[in-house]
């Protein structure tokens, strides 16, 4: 075996001990945290290019709350800056809940997005809806940010319903779970 | 776990943003605040009761009819129309119960999802939650398949039970008590089609050789009694959609030529009642006006009968969709109002507000509400009712 | 039990002996044909307005035989006068073979289509290929003849996936079996 | 049975079509004889080995992930070009094996389609008849789910295995047998992602820290020995896209940002290969071409790399899609074409054809054929990947 490293039975705290600090940092940061569901690709925008891709007679969904600006059914709004996927806020959840009838994901991706208002960089944890099949309505897709898979805490390619009885993907939110610094 | 995950998050997120940081201070100045944490996990509940301005869709999902689903529409609100969705797999079947605050679907599943054991289940939801609280399996195989009719899963015996139509292509139907949770009786039916509850514990089903058969069941949910009145109906010259619309116990069907004709089914025996009458003609059309669509009947509180019309009638043009909704009062056997709509539709359905409101599927899969008294359109509510909204039911 | 016919315990045998002997028949010819599935409306012709369901550089598919003339690809072919679902010429089958994969029903709906080459009625027997989900393609549906459930085997919205292994609908064929009459 | 179904028909046919019978009499003097009967039941086989000209597209089926599907596809046929197809459930994988003339697929299910008892399983399909020939039930419900990554299923050791990844988000990888129908061994493999058959018994695995990590397995699946080559890629400074092209155990790689590296992965150790280079830039973008799409790089059998490029490309940009191909020639590291698309696409495959034709599935769902030499747009093969085509192979 010409090349290889001495053999130990144990390859996974070989592997383990072999990654660097800041890897293994990242990769924690990665288990407990996680990444916003999938989706992806120009299908994404195209079809999300009217809110609730149908088009005729919606009416934006506002916060109603000036510092909390913009349509939150729409792929623009600012919180959505690294989401993937179907929105909540048009499939019977809200920009922070999940529709009834699923579970939403304890495991997500946490992305760091600036509100227009404040310019107050907020954490924002894209916490997945899961137990009921693909919502269907608009699909987003943003990936500033995003990273190849082998970084999954960057990534948002992964079906992050994980964790929950059941792995099957509806939607995916976008909460504030606290500002960036201050 | 939740204060270990955000600590890590934060720590994450301060080593990617102190340029945003520093950049707020100065806007910071007019929200002196920062919006506030948001609780992890949420999920939205229902009302227990819900308003009367929500309705089901359901949508029959072409693209997988293995997984068609029920949308929760409020019907009033152009920002958030859907409410939830609800499971409805291969060919499946709803039912709904305010008093019993439940969903119920007819549902069929292979392990290995197009292949494998096959097993049939009535599942029952939760209207708050929308999870499922239990199931009923039914054994053989049998419960039928087609482009969603609602006649196929009915409910009987003050809700306590529900029926279900098997064909294999043998047809039979199947009796469920849904609180002990189990299949309690099978009762064949050959020859006859579609479930229509008659009485306090029976049903009733149109039969091919013309006839209506009515059947009483027992305490044990077989059947004690049936009778069956001929020449009740005519496949050849006067074939009548499947779906009905209710009032109470009593159901106006359409023929394909617009025909109106009710049913009593309140005693234990379901009968025609008299009173036919016919929607009339009109101009415009070619060569005739028509119902055309999939749930091209409906009618509200007051008792007035709303039919989607197609004015290109002719034979086979009866799933064509339509273009105008016609309203009838069956009291004086006249049409009281033409509703121009907005763009061809395959299914109607009236809400049970103060007000009723006309709930249009279109051929396109948007969801149309126009005023019922006025015809005038109120708002769309995009595609809320799914990829394929065929059936509207109001709670 | 006023109103109510004497009760015998055999229920079926009673509403057999009740149902005249021609819808008997048109029962029996129901459970050894049957009725090609399926959907139905207006979105199947929205659908299949260009063959493939996406517009754009399709060939039509000839028969080759200037006897059984048109594009079997399109909803307008003579054969699918009684047609209604996805056109197996679409999904990797023919106008009479199912694609691989799939099992064909045993049970099918026996509709009779004029071919205008030869004006001859052909009986046509639309079978349906099962054990695999949704084609997606060559949506299709009309109505010629199409009639309430209570009479099965002149209705095509029955699943008519009946007697196969798995009754998951694929997509549908038009089988020539025969002449009407001749 | 067959005989008695037809004597019917014919009886039920003849009673319905005596007048087309009449009419029929005169013009079928041009046609004395009837079209013929055909037989029943009739279902297609494939060959078993297929022409150079068949592809596998996979239909990632957003709007019910759970039904996604893999198109068979003749990209040399515009009047049919759909083949077959292949169920795919729930971020499922796949792979196709020509020597052992099976498909695989890599799926997840659930006993009620959305919820209940997981099952993770290879599902093994004959090449032939598209039929499934048997099945390998992975234990514990770990099979990495994502947007369909091909490198996350892939053969090792002459294809007598399969790897599988897993992702709780733990990392491992399942091996399992193929012939023997079971799971041999799992591997943890925390830290790295996607699988690079290595060698003649193993894979490699890119690691967060920079590292590529090489495990050789033993005959019984077990790791035996392991080697990390450090600072291999920079995931901050030169991302790459997870999906190279594949020219025999060389696996090309492009970054984000349009950066060619090749790895040899023959050995029992992978390494990155000297010679990468870039692709360069061009006028006309806003503010620079890149790589976008979802499967952005493909080879062809003389060795040149075809990468989809965007105009609009800045961060963020790399999954937009692209309205370009651009050819480089890995000898003389240079560009030596640029292809102008019909219109934006998301993934590009070439066949093995003698004369090499370019596959593109565009965002809209479409399929256009190139010719890979000129650049020639060919012919469009309509929706024949379904919705959403992401990946093509060719097999």
């Amino acid at each position: 075996m010409i090349g290889f490293d001495k053999w130990t039975e144990r390859l996974t705290r070989r592997v383990a001990r072999g990654t660097s600090r800041r890897s293994t940092l990242a990769w924690l940061g990665a288990t407990i945290t996680g990444a916003a569901v999938f989706p992806v690709l120009p299908v994404a925008r195209a079809a999300s290019g009217s809110p609730h891709g149908g088009g005729g007679g919606h009416a934006p969904v506002s916060s109603g709350n000036p510092q909390d600006p913009g349509d939150q059914a729409s792929c623009d709004y600012w919180r959505y800056c690294a989401i993937d996927g179907f929105l909540c806020s048009c499939c019977g959840g809200s920009v922070s809940t999940c529709p009834p009838g699923t579970e939403m994901s304890p495991i997500t991706w946490v992305g760091t997005c600036t509100n227009p208002a404040d310019k107050r960089a907020y954490v924002i944890s894209y916490n997945d809806c899961c137990g009921v099949s693909s919502c269907g309505q608009c699909l987003c897709n943003r990936n500033e940010g995003d990273r190849p898979q082998v970084r999954p805490q960057s990534n948002n390619d992964y079906n992050w319903c994980l964790g929950t009885e059941s792995s099957i993907y509806n939607c995916s939110t976008a909460v504030i779970i606290g500002v960036a610094s201050e | 776990m939740r204060r270990f995950a955000m600590a890590m998050a934060l720590l994450a997120a301060g080593g990617s943003s102190g340029g945003a940081a520093l950049a707020a201070d100065a806007a910071a100045g007019s929200f002196p605040k920062a919006l506030a944490e948001e609780p992890i996990p949420a999920v939205e509940k229902l009302p227990a009761q819900w308003p009367a301005s929500w309705m089901l869709v359901h949508d029959f999902h072409f693209s997988s009819i293995l997984d068609g689903r029920v949308m929760v529409v409020d019907t009033a609100s152009t920002e958030r129309p859907i409410r939830g969705m609800v499971r409805a797999a291969q060919f499946a079947n709803m039912l709904v119960s305010p008093s019993r605050r439940e969903i119920l679907t007819s549902e069929t599943f292979y392990s290995r999802l197009t292949q494998g054991v096959r097993t049939d289940v009535v599942t029952i939801w939760d209207m708050a939650t929308l999870l499922p609280k239990g199931e009923i399996v039914m054994p053989g195989g049998k419960r039928q398949q087609s482009v969603t009719y609602p006649q196929v899963f009915q409910f009987t015996n003050d809700q306590k039970w529900a029926l279900v139509a098997n064909f294999t292509p043998a047809q039979s139907v199947s009796v469920l008590d849904l609180d002990a949770r189990k299949m309690i009786a099978e009762i064949d039916l050959p020859g006859c089609a579609h479930l229509y509850p008659t009485g306090k514990r029976g049903f009733s089903s149109l039969c091919a050789d013309g006839s209506l058969l009515s059947v009483n069941l027992g305490p044990d949910g077989k059947a004690v009694a049936s009778k069956t009145v001929e020449n009740i109906h005519d496949v050849d010259k006067q074939p009548m959609f499947g779906t009905p619309a209710w009032q109470g116990q009593t159901a106006w069907f359409v023929s394909y030529y617009g025909r109106l004709q009710a049913f009593d089914f309140s005693g234990d025996v379901g009968k025609a009642l008299p009173g036919a009458f016919d929607l009339g003609s009109a101009e415009g059309a070619a060569p005739e006006w028509r119902p055309g669509g999939w749930q091209v009947i409906a009618t509200d509180t007051a008792g007035k009968l709303y039919v989607l019309m197609s004015p290109n009638g002719r034979e086979g043009s009866h799933k064509d969709g339509g273009t105008e909704v016609w309203v009838a009062d069956p009291a004086t056997k006249t049409r009281t109002a033409r509703i121009a709509l907005r763009s061809l539709a395959t299914a109607i359905g009236l809400t049970k507000e103060a007000k009723p409101q006309l709930i249009v599927a279109r051929a396109d899969g948007e969801i149309d509400v126009h005023d019922a008294a006025t015809g005038t359109f109120v708002r769309s509510l995009g595609k809320a009712g799914g990829d394929n909204p065929l059936v509207i039911t109001a709670p």
